[in-house]
């Protein structure tokens, strides 16, 4: 694993990860008691993706991310407290609640979903590219989705429309080797995404999505590519989820002794790992940051449980702008 | 009052929104080289260039998505699907995200988005291509549903729908592009709100909208030979629907025939029946009836066709029927 | 009797099937190594072998067009689409091939393939995974939909579905997987042409189908008390309709409501509501009444989404109107 | 050119393409004169791609074509009667009149269309090719579609099925260079076609569409490949549509140098010479040819014209089977 370049950049990388590992082992437990329902897709493994990539976009650009979108909203700044109370489904949540796990979103961060219907959100990462570039904005629009994604129609006809009209979009492929239960030799003839991408006559390459540095100075590279005019780009994470696809999931596809393995290449303990060796990160500097994101967490809680439910009489708000 | 075609009115309207503002742009199949399948934006690529006028590869599901994409980054795109038929592809991006963002995100972001479709059948293009889909276009929360039938609207929704937040769709009836129409006086921008009475009458409301239109006038003249006075109701908005108007028709006439080109069994002329029914029925004379499409992919040869589809002579009959004659 | 849950009988109509039939295979997203998003087909992979349980790519309108493919080729294909929201995707494909290729070739060809979907609210998934879209499918010529409510349709309509020479479409709630039930005596396979009357009563005609039934019965439990005698009609299939028994049964009682959890505007229940006042107006003491979902985008926490959708209580309420108390 | 094998292959080849291209000249007058109606789209200039694919498969194989279908059913056997019935929508067409120019159908000869709803076609042959697959048939599916077809979703989720399953379909581009009145470099962001095929894991290669030896030589080797079970194969067709999209297009997307310069490679002139130089065609074969044809076509339209319409009374039958 490569060192990051300052210690307080390394620290921060290592924060942010745990930050999104604790919020969401909370998540895991609040769904077991029922506070959390419906679907709820974790992150955990996949950190190092999020945390590495966000941060090296700007306020201006827009981020389109999936239902397994936690550590996207986490990282973008989007505040925890309202990613939780999200969750609840109350009021107070990034959505009104109306929304939960899958569909979080953020208009001041322009963070853009939060989108369920895998592949959905390309179209629309697309067309937000397509706007900056007519106005003129020097901003790109980063699209996250799973290796899944790239078997559905819309994969195809975005990554055409983009390469073919040179759109400031980045396709960021978070290639965790499974689509719920299907591994990818499954269901893509071509397992080398990469290769797929490239013959849309655009630049790709792929990144271990295992490494928080690696993923960070991969993207930086391909957001100055495309933020340069140069149209789009694909990256693809080569990362691995640790937990069940959903929380209803026997996780009947796949061994323990890979999962293990992929563990033993954990985004957080390698990184700390990492830092320690680099002389960057003391056992006081982990203690004190576990402990601050323990209380983040647990008054996240509390203003989840706090909060109001949205009044029925407001159900339909919304549907329209003006009724 | 100057006559004009429903082609060219809608060419009016495009180039008039096209002009008023600058985040319009027109993006669809063909719609720039080859100057649009009916013609309607013939000549747009030259008056307003390839950024604003933007042909698409064959990916009706990507450059609908992308317009909803366009629309949340602060432009104000016109998709052109080239007709209901090809819209199915689009259909997930429509309902899933067009008309649910901003609900589903509690209000953060609206999809001021158009989208325009030539609909219908009539012109034997056969089983694919001949489908009547905007009922199920009116069944979607948080879009509008609009049915242009005069040169008036053709030219005038749409310049009203590009002041909405929210996604708006527009059918064109395919076969109207080459009919000639009276221009009425007035601001360009036509109210997308109500709907409008076509003709009075007194014996019986026919409600109807979109293509079916002139055939439902054609019939409310025969009836008139006969001595039957109909009222025509075109409903011209399918959703938000102004329902009011049509109860308020059918309270004065006691009776309702309802004419829509899409195959009867759950069609949107269900919707008006029942909404009829639940609205005025102690006013009600007899059951209101419907005249749709035989339940049958529209076969090509124009004998079947016509079978196949309302037509003024079916919409006589009806009347007769519920008058008892 | 024997009591099994929803997902029981699924499997065990799928199991029956695959053992019937060496031209059965079952074909989907996560149908074989994961066992089912609701582990409909688990173990299924290891007892059939993977050439008959065959995970596909997620590439909904290619997996359901193979299936026509399939079934013109011989086989007879069950196709998995994961929800009904993901069906849109597939929607090309259902209706201008699926449902066309009969009757435009004239007759040659037959596609005799059966898609099965979960469908339906109520599990608090939100706006995206909430729908309910028979309505749309029972408005498609050239396929028949079946919406079984009960264990024993659960597993029936499957068999009788496979011996269909045109496409079937089988939605199952996704509410009802985890539901006990009595299965039924007699062969396994159903009949799928009928509506069934799940209660009988003499005051009021609720008539429901799928995932509402139950809050049909309960809300006729509740009536009951009150001294209302409801008679509950389950409508099974709503392509194509048994509107015979719906009508028989609104003869007698001379009041309806419809249940629909579709959207209300546009919605089946409107088609019911139509049919009910063509068929038996003169019967009719008061207009059919329809309870419906509200028309918004399902909310994800439980108190907007149950106010969202029909519920007794309001199944009850909407009874009361009617009888004017 | 290439030369064929023997005088009576060559004289085959060159009395089909003139078969097709007589068949709809006459149809195009026919449309004027309002006998045919609706959308006709003539293949006229792409002749030698059906006439060099079509013959190679088996009667027992499949076939899936488009809209722009008229030669490739013609080549595969349908009657011209029948077919000149169908444009006319009498009952005596081989769709029962039903579908028209668009949609032919011929279950005789496993011929599934006349599939007009663009790229539509591929998931259909792919099911096919997976019965024939599962069935242990050792018979192939042959899917037409146009170049414009590439960039639907459809294309990309159906070469992806059809080579992770090792499906014997042939997948068969007639890359005409436009779809419609888009140009390809308007529509494709990777204009080399049979590179984005390969992107899929399964072999691909172009041939010249306006040769129709050449044609003939690439399809029979992919057949024997395909049948041997190796999976599907991907053929491009460089051809080149002299005349109009369908009867309504002004053509603007084009110069008339360009349908010029195409011309000059007209595959039926050029094989015509291609055959006299090497001594295999004499003025009177020709003349024979043209005089056979022309009555075939003319016997064609007075059957289409003799021919009854569908009773309106069976307007509903074959809605379903069982109604
Ligand atoms: C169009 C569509 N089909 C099916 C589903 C159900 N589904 C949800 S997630 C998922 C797997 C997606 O896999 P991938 O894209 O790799 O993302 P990951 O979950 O691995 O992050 C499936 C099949 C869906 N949401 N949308
Ligand atoms: C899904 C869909 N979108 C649009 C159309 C309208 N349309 C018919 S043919 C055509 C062009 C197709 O081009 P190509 O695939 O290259 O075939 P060609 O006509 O050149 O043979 C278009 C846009 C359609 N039939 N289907
Ligand atoms: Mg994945
Ligand atoms: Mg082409």
């Amino acid at each position: 694993m490569t060192v990051p370049v300052t210690r307080e950049q390394g620290l921060e990388w290592l924060r942010q990860m745990i930050r999104i590992r604790r919020f969401e082992e909370r998540a895991a437990e609040l769904y077991q008691l029922g506070k959390i329902r419906g679907f709820l897709h974790l992150y955990i493994g996949e950190e190092a993706v999020a945390v590495g990539s966000i941060p090296s976009f700007t306020h201006e650009d827009a981020i389109v991310a999936t239902y397994r979108e936690h550590g996207h909203a986490l990282v973008r700044g989007t505040s925890m407290d309202a990613l939780m109370a999200e969750l609840y489904g109350k009021a107070t949540g990034c959505a009104r609640g109306r929304g939960g796990s899958m569909h979080f979103f953020d208009a001041a961060r322009r963070f853009y979903g939060g989108l369920a219907i895998v592949a959905g959100g390309l179209p629309v990462a697309v067309g937000l590219a397509l706007a900056d570039k007519m106005q003129g904005r020097n901003r790109v629009t980063a699209c996250y989705f799973g290796d899944g994604a790239v078997a559905e129609g819309e994969f195809h006809e975005s990554l055409n429309l983009a390469a073919l009209w040179k759109l400031p979009v980045l396709f960021l492929c978070e290639n965790n080797l499974y689509a719920m239960g299907t591994a990818l030799a499954r269901h893509q003839s071509q397992t080398d995404i990469t290769a797929k991408a490239q013959a849309y006559a655009l630049p790709a390459e792929a990144v271990d999505g295992m490494d928080v540095v690696a993923v960070a100075a991969a993207t930086s590279r391909t957001i100055d590519f495309v933020r340069s005019g140069k149209g789009p780009y694909f990256l693809e994470y080569r990362t691995y989820r640790f937990r069940a696809h959903s929380m209803y999931d026997a996780e009947l596809y796949r061994t323990k002794d890979e999962v293990a393995e992929w563990k033993r290449r954990d985004p957080i303990t390698t990184f700390e790992q990492t830092l320690r060796q680099a002389g960057l990160l003391a056992d006081t500097d982990l203690e004190q940051m576990e402990s601050r994101i323990a209380a983040e967490v647990e008054e996240a809680v509390a203003f989840a449980e706090a909060g109001p439910w949205e009044p029925i009489e407001d159900l339909k708000k919304d549907v329209y702008t003006h009724p | 009052m100057a006559k004009i075609t429903y082609r060219e009115a809608v060419r009016a309207g495009l180039r008039e929104a096209l002009q008023r503002d600058s985040r319009v742009f027109l993006m669809g199949e063909d719609v720039g080289k080859y100057g649009g399948t009916y013609a309607c934006s013939k000549g747009f690529l030259d008056e307003f260039g390839p950024e604003r006028i933007r042909d698409t590869p064959l990916s009706e599901s990507t450059f609908v998505g992308a317009g909803i994409g366009a629309a949340l980054g602060g432009m104000r795109p016109i998709v052109e699907v080239m007709t209901v038929n090809f819209s199915l592809l689009a259909l997930d991006q429509i309902l899933n995200n067009a008309a649910t963002l901003r609900h589903m995100s509690g209000g953060q972001f609206s999809v001021p988005l158009v989208v325009r479709m030539a609909t219908g059948a009539g012109r034997q293009v056969a089983a694919q291509h001949s489908h009547s889909l905007e009922g199920w276009y009116a069944h979607i929360p948080g879009i509008r549903v609009l049915t242009p039938a005069t040169v008036t609207d053709a030219r005038g929704m749409l310049l009203t729908a590009l002041q909405e937040p929210d996604p708006v769709f527009i059918f064109e009836h395919a076969y109207l592009y080459s009919m000639e129409g009276e221009l009425e006086e007035g601001p360009p921008a036509v109210d997308i709100s109500r709907a409008a009475v076509r003709r009075t009458g007194k014996d019986v409301s026919l409600i109807t909208f979109g293509g079916s239109l002139w055939k439902t006038l054609a019939a409310a003249t025969s009836l008139a030979q006969e001595g039957i006075e109909a009222e025509v109701m075109d409903l011209r908005v399918l959703r938000p629907l102004d329902i009011n108007s049509v109860l308020t028709s059918v309270r004065k006439t006691h009776r309702a025939v309802v004419i829509d080109e899409a195959w009867r069994t759950g069609s949107f002329a269900a919707e008006i029946s029942a909404q009829i029914m639940e609205g005025v029925f102690y006013d009600l004379d007899s059951p209101v009836a419907r005249v749709c499409s035989e339940e049958v992919p529209i076969p090509y040869p124009k004998h079947l066709e016509d079978a196949a589809l309302p037509q003024p002579d079916k919409i006589v009959q009806a009347v007769h029927t519920l008058l008892g004659r």
